[in-house]
Parts: C-alpha cells; structure tokens; sequence
C-alpha cells in the first residue's frame, strides 16, 4: 500500500519541480514559444491514471499531464528540450510544449484541438484488435486519454467517446474537471450536475471523485484499468478539483476568486503531510526527494541548454514521408 | 473478365484484405449484406469477417480511428458516404493525419475515401468534388482516379503509402465506366504521375476525375476541325506533376484546366499559376481555365446540366484559346 | 381530447398520402432527383411535435417529418413543388426534397450534414433572446428541433444540444429512434440502453416514449413543449419506434429482418382503429378523410406537373445576396 | 486620440454594439473581466451587460449559434480563440452560412472572427492563415484587413454585410500596429475594393493582412536600387478586385503575390491564374508567387522566421521578375 503511494507522490514532485523550473524559465524569458502551461493542482490524478499503465497500452495525456508523461517515461530532460524547441528534443523544435508525444511507443502527440485525441485513442485499440495485439482476453491493452471539463463539450469527444463505447473497447477517459476551460468557469460549459452523468448515454461505468485526493485518485485509475484491462468494456472518472494557475504562464487567473482558491489546498503539500503523518516519508527522505528532483532538473536544463537549436537550412520543408512524393 | 469502376474499386478493397492482414475497413453502412451506400463493399463483411465494420455517423470520429489505427500499424480504409460529409472530418484530415509525421517522425498510413462528384439531382450537399480544400494543408496526398485501372491501381497505392490519403472516387463513374480487362492488369502508372489520356498538338486541355471524359469527349469533334488537343489525366491532384504538364505545354502553347469544381482557387488555380511563372515563354495563348458556376451544385438537371463543364463547352474554350 | 385525437390523426393521414403519391412517383421515373425518403411509420410524432407549436417559434425538420410540415403550414402543393423541382416551388430547383423549408417563418432548411441544425435553433433562440422577441416570461417562444438516433451521434449534435444547455433554452428534441440509421442497427451506433440516458449528461429533462403509439406521442410532445414554454429549460423526448419503409425509395430495407418488421405495426392504421373504437371517428367519416387528401394530393400533383421547370439562362448564378460583390 | 489594430477591432465591436441592438458576441473567453485570448472584447461585456457571452469549446456549435441568431434577425459576431480552430466549424461556415441564400433566399448576416496569422514560437496550430479553404466554396465573403484603419471599418462593414463573412485579423499586427488617429476616422473603402498602399511602375506586388508589411519594407531597399513596386493590399480576398490588380499590371507588367499561406491553391494561386488568363498581353514576365513553406508552422522563431516570406526575399523576388 506504501509503495504505490510513496511512488505517487515522487511522481507529483519530480512533475512540480519541472514544471516551476519551467515557469520560472518562461518568467526569464528563457523560452521560445508562447506559454508554458502548468498542471498545478492535477499531479496527483495525472500520475495516478499513468501508473496503471504498462508497455503496450496507449496514453493520450493533454496540456497538464507532466506528471502521467513522466511517469510513462519521459524524463525532465525530453519535456525541457521540447519547450526550449533544441533539436534534440522528440519534435526538433518544429513543435512546441504540449504536442510532444512518443507515437511509437503508444504515446500520443497531441494536436491542440481538444478532443480531437479521443477517437484516435479508440481508433488504436481497433488497430490492435484488427492486428491480434489486443492482448489476452481479460488482460487486454488499455488506451487511457486525458480531457478536461472544456474538452467534454466538443464534437470530436463525443464522436470519438460513442464510438468506444459502441466497440465496447477497453478505454479509460479521465476528466479533469478543473472548473474552468481557460477563463470560464464549467457553468458556461455545461448544465448537468457532474460531468459523470455523461456516463451512462454513452453506455460507460462512470465514477466521481474528489481528485485533489491523491488515493482516492490512485483507487479510483486502478479500478478502472482493472476493469478495462478484464474486458469490462470503456470507464470514465471524472476527478472535481481547481486549476491552482493561470490557463498558461501568460495568464495571471486574476478571474478566479480568492475565496474559491482558499478552499483548494495544493494537493502536492497536503499529501506530503499525509505522508510523513502516516510514516511513509520522514522529513529527511522528504527533502531528498525534492532534492533530488532540483538537482535533476537543474542538470537537464544545463544540458539542453547546450544543445543546438534548429538549422533552417538543414530543413527539408516537406510534410509527405513517401520520398518519391515529396 | 470486364470491370466497371465501381467493380475496380471493390476488387481493390477485396484485393488489400487478401494480401494484408493490417487492412480493414470502416464506414457509415458499408457492412453486412448491405454493402455501403454505392456498394463498394458489397460481399466484403462476408469474405472479411470482423474486417468490415460500419461506423456511427460520426465522420470525424471516423477519421480519427482511421489515425489512431494507422498509429497502431494498419493500413485502414475510412469510407466517407459522401465526399460532401467530410467537411466534418476536415481538421483530423488536415491538422491531425496531415500534420503527424512532420511532428513525429511517425507517418500515418489512412486512406480515406470519398465518393465524390455530381450526378443530375444529387444538389448541394451530395455532389461537391472536394479536392480545393482538402489540398490546402501540405501532408495529404490527395487522388482522383478517372479510369476503370486507375480507380483499382491508385486504391491500391493508396493504402500502400505512408502518407495519409484522400482518394476522391467520382459517383457518375461508378456505373458509367468500364473496361472488358481485369482492373489490376491495367497500366499501373505510380502515385503522382499524370497520364497523357491523347496526345495533340494544338492545345494541352488538363483534368481529373469525371471532367477527364468530357474533354476525351471534346477532342473528336475538335480533331475534325483540325484541332488536335491532347489530354491529360492528373490523376493525383497533391502532389500535382507539373512536369508532366509543362512538357506538354512547351509543346503545344497552349493550356486549358478543366473542372467540376468551383472557380475560386484550388487545383486549376494551381496549376494555370503554376504553369505561368514556371512556362510563361511557352505560352502563346493565356492559360484558361474553365469550371463550374460559383454557386453550390443544382438540383434539377437541367440546372445541374448549366452548372458543370461538359464537352461542348470544353471545345468552344479550346476553339478560343487556340485562336487567340 | 377527442379534438386533437382527430386532428392529430388528420395529419398522419394528410402525409401518408402524399408521401404515398410521390412514393409511385419515384417508381414511375416522375421525380427528377436521385430518391424520395419516406416517414411510414413515423408520422405520429412528427405530427405531434409540430402541433404543440405556435407562430413565433421555431421548427427544425428533417428528412421524416412530412407530416409536422405539413401541421407547420407546408401544403402538399409545396412539397411536390420542390420534389419535382418547379420554379414554385420553395428551392426554385435549386435543392430536392428534405432541404427545403421556411427559414422566415422559423422553419428551418436543414442542410444534409446531421446535427448542424441542433445549434441553429439554439442560436435562433438565443437571437430572440437579444432580440426582446424570445416571448412572455413563462410563456416562450419554443424552438422544436428533430434528430434521429444516428443523428445523436454527431459531433454537431453535441455542441448544439449542450449550448441549448448552457443557455437555459425553451429548446425541445424530438429524437426519433427508428433503430437504424440507414441499413446500419443501433447497436452498431449506440450502447447506451435508451438515447434517453443521454439527457442527464447535458442537464436535460428527458422522457421515452412508444414512439408507435400516437397518443404517448401527444402526452409527451404538449408536456415537453408546454415546460419549456414555461421556461423550464430544455427538454428531450425519445420515442422508440421502427422506420417502416426504406432509407429511401431507392432501398428495399432487405436488411430489416422480417420479424422484426411484423412486430411494428402500421401507426396509421392502428390509431385509425383506436379512433372508430374510441368513437371518434366512423367509417364513413375515415373514408371520406383519407378521400380528401387524396384530392388535395392529386390536384397539387397535377398543378405542379404543369409548372416550370427552372431555365438556366436565367439563373444569376451567384451565392452572394449583396449585389455589388457578386 | 491613438489606436492599434487590437483597438481597432474592440473599438469596431463597441460601436457596433451600441448603434445596432441586434449585435451581440459570442466566442470562448470572451466575457467577464478577461476580455478575450486578445483583449479584443476588454470591457465590452461590462458595457453591454447580456450581450458579450461565453461560448463552451464548441466551434462547431459556436458557428451554428451565428447562423441561427443571424436567421432570427440578429447580427451575430462569433469568435473563434484562434483561426486555426475554425476548422472545426469549417461544415456549418461553408455547408450552411455559406449555402443558406442561394437555397432559400434568405441571407445569413453572421461574422466570423478568426485572429489568424503567424507569430514567433506559435507552432502549427496557433499559426495558420486560413484563407486557402474558407475561399474554396461559393457563398462566403472572407476578409483580412492590413490596416489599423481597415481594422476598423471592415469589422463594422463585415457585421452591416447581409452575407456571412469572415473577418481575418492578424495576431502580429494586434499590437505592433498603431496609428494616431481615431480609427473610425480613417479612410474607408468598401468591401470587395483593394487598396493600392504604395504606387510604382515596374511591378506590381500585390498581399494581404501581415505580408502587406513586408512588401511596403521591401519598397525602400528597392526603389534605392531605381526599382519602384506598386503595393496593393487585397483586403478582401473572397470576392477579390482583381480590377484593381489588372489594371495595375497593365501599367507595370509584372506581378508578384506575396502570402503567408501554403504554396498549393488558394488567393495567389487565384490571383496568378486569373491575371495570367484575363491580362496575358500585359504581362512581361512571368507572374510570380511567394509563399510559406510547404510544412506546417514551425515552433522555433528561427524555423518559423525561415517558413515565412519576409521583406528580404520579396525584394529578391521581384528583383528577378524586374530583371526577366
Ligand atoms: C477545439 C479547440 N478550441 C479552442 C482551443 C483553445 N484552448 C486551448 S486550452 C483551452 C481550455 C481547455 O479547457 P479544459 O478542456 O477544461 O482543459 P484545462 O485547460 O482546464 O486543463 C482552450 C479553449 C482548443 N485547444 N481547441
Ligand atoms: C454528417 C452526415 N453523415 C452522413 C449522412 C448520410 N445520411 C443521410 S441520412 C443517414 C441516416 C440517418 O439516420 P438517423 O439519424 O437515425 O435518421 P433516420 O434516417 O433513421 O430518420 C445518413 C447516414 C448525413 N446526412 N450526414
Ligand atoms: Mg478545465
Ligand atoms: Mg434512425
């Protein structure tokens, strides 16, 4: 019971720290692009879901997914490289930030319209059936995918969502209801109660949880896999919780009230002193870990600082991969 | 053994199933005995089972399974009903398929196919030819089979490529055309070729898809009036083979793109463009294109009729650029 | 009760007959467009919808709702008219059969995309609203809009319906379960038990219905209407019934199992039974009803049949409305 | 009184909110004291209480929100976070809005806003110029303003217009462009008419939106070398004034159409196609095209500097067609 949880929390950190080294980074103007985006507040839901996970199984993270990214085995060092835009980060500084992804491993590379991931998710898994890959009955590969409360009302997730739900594969999407997609709050975004009565018209098993809980979040992403991963067909959990930063570095959030952002403890911290409360963690091994992900970052972002950026002229400024065409 | 185009088309399908395990198809009624709404598929569930699987009407979902399956290693075919519904489709086509491989090194194998092209009382939303906006992203390859071999060859191709894959299959061939041979020993020619349909002298007249006959059509009665056009068949619209059209233009002078499709940009703008900055010393006549009329696609016949290019107008448009 | 009884059977009967007669037409070569799509078995919740509204509100058709087109103020004149392409005729030719309608009045065009609609009458609503013009408070103008349960599956659908939501609208849909879209069975398109359960997801009231029983359909069509006229919000209605005829003339539905066929029978003939045994009707009074319309078809046709056909010389062949930019 | 084009565009929407009680916005982030992804619509939802509103991430609904309020009498402005997502909503802009006069008569007053265009480290999906597909179909007039001045009046010109427009301002000009006057006071012209920004005889250069910049910055180097380029800003690109051009061609001779967009199809293909065929005799050279490259944007400023033309390369280009 420790071990998992012991593990939750280093991968909410390392994620933390990344991620602050990167605000700060952007603060400094360090980074190219337009924003970097933190998952502040959604560690521990974005791990927990990533952990369930094995070789084999599909992941479509989103925008606050570092800490599931790096817990599908990116390290500090790809995202850095990737937002710094070297040419020795996954997209060669053509993509920025969030599109990142490792295809070839089952990691998707998302595009930015929201959604759009959902049916390409239930789409491999097809792929997988067709292909005899589908993994042993009742111990099959599962396709896990991100969304947020915003993402929920597109077209492309509905579409995408039916058509595993009518597949009866074995998906899993997580909904990170943070209360707001950018500036609006979830009242402009939709009217049923909890985002988890969608469940049921698309024919999913559908669960509400409180995903500023790091073990509620951990019980509930196992239960689901488990059940995907046994045949149960498609799962949705919709983890409530509040978005503890601006939509991306350039937003200051200064929309969202001070008294609801009183009420929403950094889940980072709380669980750090459940934690060392139940004895999983003493202080000392607490500052090591930090530490640890300090000194790890620190010397990743010393090295893709090193690393070149893109040659112009090295481009071959072509998007077909078929030679003979391009 | 003879073959219509719509035969070639589902020899095509049935021929990819055959000979690799990774193909299936998905699409909106294109299985059991029913067989898809234009009957591409017909017989396939049976011979395929579990490898023809009809879809919710949800062309952008469609697509998206067609690049999460492509991710995963098949080569699926998404059917669209009609090449008017993938409108709906249109940013997993374009921002999603098209863009994968420059982002990721990893290249998406779909083929989507869309039955394209108008038929007499089809109207707006079930004739459009497709090719002016799916041809506006760069990483889509996009074809448009106008013969009986090209139709089988280039579906073929199309789920052989690396590259996603619009394949725009025109409705009134379906039927219309055929060829007493067996559609796959027809001339395979590669994807990104253009064929010269006629050779001529006079006039290089250029088109696809269902336009191509209407200037087949165009050529005899010219002929007899002494004017020898020669013809030719893009068959791939992006990339488009330039080369192929400047060497006939260098020889002829002149230069008319035909086109169902509307008069705004796309592939005649290209290409007339193209041919312009690339063989303006060779043109003796300005380079013309004739399209549909700039409203959407009739219902009534006789509408339909005035709003497309056939080959009477084709001649009168050759008649005036080769005297001008 | 017997009045809207007769009324609503009135309706059904006026379609039946003239989809009837363009049916033969078809099948005679009559029809100058590629099919003629028939609403056999559905014209009891058409009817009924369409009779819960009032001028001022707004309708949304589709491809089976003759018989609420007509209730709207559609003749049969009209619809041959467009059917047979006639300059009269709504579309002057330019479009067939189903894309007609009277956008001035608040009956809409549907396009052939499905779902597209959804979001127009939530829009029209919303422009009433803007406009001062959305009705008394608690007696609103209503916008009804049809979908079929392959139409819920719509990426366009979901956007529509959830802004109808989120905006609180006096929006009312009718979902027409026929159990196919085309040839394809609802299980291949939905794995919910009922679309019902999709209500709730959007913060919708929903009932279901037996979609072949026209007096459920009444119950259901003046509750939903009459609560959102009211101003309680948007309202689904799912009736469940089969498409008794082909997708369209052109499909002879050999994919329909016959035993599911002999399971639903004929709304038209049912109720004209319920009625004369309900004492709301009698023979002679049936007959000369279904005499009537049948007049009023046969005349309509032969008016038509003797009207213009469009003359392209004459077409302006613009889709611009402003003059100095076409 | 001074304004940028972000100004510009907040002070054409505030104007048009308080004269026309059938406006009204809607568009994601749009409201509350947040104002937009772009400040375009700062203050505006406190000044006009019920009337700025939140959309959900649904631009397919968000389209369908336009084209039905237009229907009820509205005058509906809708905006899109960013161009590149109007893909989503592409089918109810060119399937529905754009078709709905011609099938029945009745016009369909919607606008389209779409911040378009290419800034540094953007990427390609916050990047895109979006003009080659929403020109592809018949029935939408699609704009882009260069001007702080054109900003203005054609935002105010697009929401009185009776057909659906699409209005596409560039996120790069939003704030590096200022004039210091009263927006509302600069010269207007109507839509559909170009603007010649710049007069000259030895060849016409002819844009739109952010590269109408690069040409006037190509101007000077130029004209040091006795080179003198007529710079005509398109302004609206569907229907286009291809009058304007001709005409300017015909004294020049020589064409050059400078884009952001993608190399295949759309307004500089049109644009060369249509001069090459109606003002052959009057061209001396080779009409010529520059555009992006043919990839998605890059991330990278020094990728993305390199995927787009610039002032250096359009003075190089004309050059060449100077000295054909
Ligand atoms: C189709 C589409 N429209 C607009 C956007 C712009 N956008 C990026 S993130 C965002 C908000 C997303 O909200 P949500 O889905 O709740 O995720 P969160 O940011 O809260 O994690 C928006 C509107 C987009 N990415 N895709
Ligand atoms: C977006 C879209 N894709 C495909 C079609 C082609 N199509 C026309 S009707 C139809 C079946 C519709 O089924 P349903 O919504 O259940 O309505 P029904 O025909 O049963 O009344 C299909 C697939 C379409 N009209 N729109
Ligand atoms: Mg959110
Ligand atoms: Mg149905």
């Amino acid at each position: 019971m420790s071990d998992h949880r012991l593990a939750l929390f280093r991968a909410m950190v390392r994620a933390r720290v990344l991620e602050d080294r990167l605000a700060s980074l952007y603060l400094s103007g360090g980074i190219p692009g337009g924003s970097v985006f933190l998952s502040r507040g959604q560690e521990a839901f974005s791990a927990a879901a990533a952990m369930q996970l094995r070789p084999g199984d599909v992941y479509a993270p989103l925008i606050r997914d570092q800490a599931g990214r790096l817990v599908r085995g990116e390290t500090p060092l790809d995202a850095i490289r990737v937002h710094l835009g070297r040419t020795t980060g996954v997209t060669r500084g053509r993509d920025g930030n969030i599109h990142r992804g490792f295809p070839r491993q089952g990691d998707l590379a998302m595009i930015s319209h929201l959604g759009s991931t959902i049916g390409t998710v239930a789409g491999w898994l097809m792929g997988l059936r067709q292909l005899g890959k589908a993994g042993a009955p009742g111990d099959l590969a599962v396709g896990l995918a991100s969304i947020g409360d915003g993402g929920m009302n597109t077209g492309a997730l509905h579409e995408g969502l039916n058509i595993a739900a009518v597949e009866k594969l074995p998906f899993v999407l997580c909904v990170t209801d943070n209360q707001l997609s950018y500036s609006t709050f979830s009242d402009r975004t939709y009217a049923c109660r909890s985002l988890v009565e969608r469940a049921a018209g698309y024919g999913l098993r559908g669960v509400a949880i409180d995903g500023t809980d790091p073990d509620a979040c951990w019980a509930a992403c196992r239960d689901a896999v488990a059940r995907a991963r046994a045949g149960e067909g498609p799962q949705m959990i919709v983890a409530k919780l509040l978005r503890l930063a601006g939509h991306g570095m350039h937003d200051d959030a200064s929309y969202v009230p001070a008294e609801l952002k009183s009420r929403f403890a950094d889940g980072v911290q709380t669980y750090e002193v459940v934690l060392r409360k139940d004895g999983v963690l003493d202080e000392a091994a607490a500052q090591a870990l930090w530490d640890e992900y300090r000194s790890e970052t620190a010397a990743a972002l010393a090295q893709a600082q090193a690393e070149p950026s893109p040659d112009p002229a090295q481009e071959p400024w072509t998007a077909l991969s078929t030679r003979a065409l391009a | 053994m003879s073959s219509t185009y719509i035969e070639a088309i589902r020899r095509a399908l049935g021929d990819a199933l055959a000979e690799d395990p990774r193909v299936f198809l998905y699409g909106q009624d294109i299985a059991g005995t029913f067989g898809g709404a234009f009957k591409a598929t017909k017989g396939l569930a049976e011979r395929f089972p579990g490898r023809v699987l009809n879809s919710p009407i949800s062309e952008d979902g469609q697509a998206a399974v067609g690049i999460g399956a492509a991710l995963a290693g098949c080569r699926p075919v998404i059917e669209f009903q009609f090449a008017d519904f993938a409108s709906v489709a249109f940013n997993q086509m374009v921002n999603h398929a098209a863009t994968h491989w420059w982002r990721t090194g990893v290249p998406v194998p779909a083929t989507f196919r869309l039955p394209a092209g108008g038929t007499p009382g089809g109207g707006p939303f079930h004739c459009q030819m497709v090719e002016g906006w799916l041809t506006s992203h760069p990483g889509l390859i996009v074809v448009a089979p106008a013969t009986v071999g090209d139709a089988y060859h280039m579906l073929r191709d199309a789920i052989a490529c690396d590259d996603p894959v619009a394949y725009l299959e025109h409705k009134h061939l379906y039927n219309h055309l055929r060829i007493d041979t067996d559609p796959s020993r027809a001339e395979r020619l590669p994807l990104g070729k253009a064929a010269v349909r006629r050779a001529g002298r006079d006039c290089t007249v250029v088109s696809w898809s269902g336009m191509v006959h209407e200037c087949l059509k165009a050529a005899e009665p010219l002929a007899e009036q002494g004017i020898e056009i020669e013809v030719i068949d893009l068959r791939c619209l992006r990339p488009l083979d330039t080369a192929t059209v400047l060497a006939s233009v260098e020889r002829t002078g002149r230069l008319l793109v035909a086109t169902e499709s509307w008069p705004f940009g796309g592939v005649a703008a290209e290409l007339c463009a193209w041919i312009s900055e690339h063989g303006f010393s060779h043109l003796d006549a300005p380079p013309r294109r004739l399209s549909a009329q700039d409203t959407p696609v009739p219902f009534h016949p006789d509408l339909f009729r005035a709003h497309h290019p056939d080959a009477a107008r084709i001649a009168a448009a050759v008649v005036e650029t080769v005297e001008f």
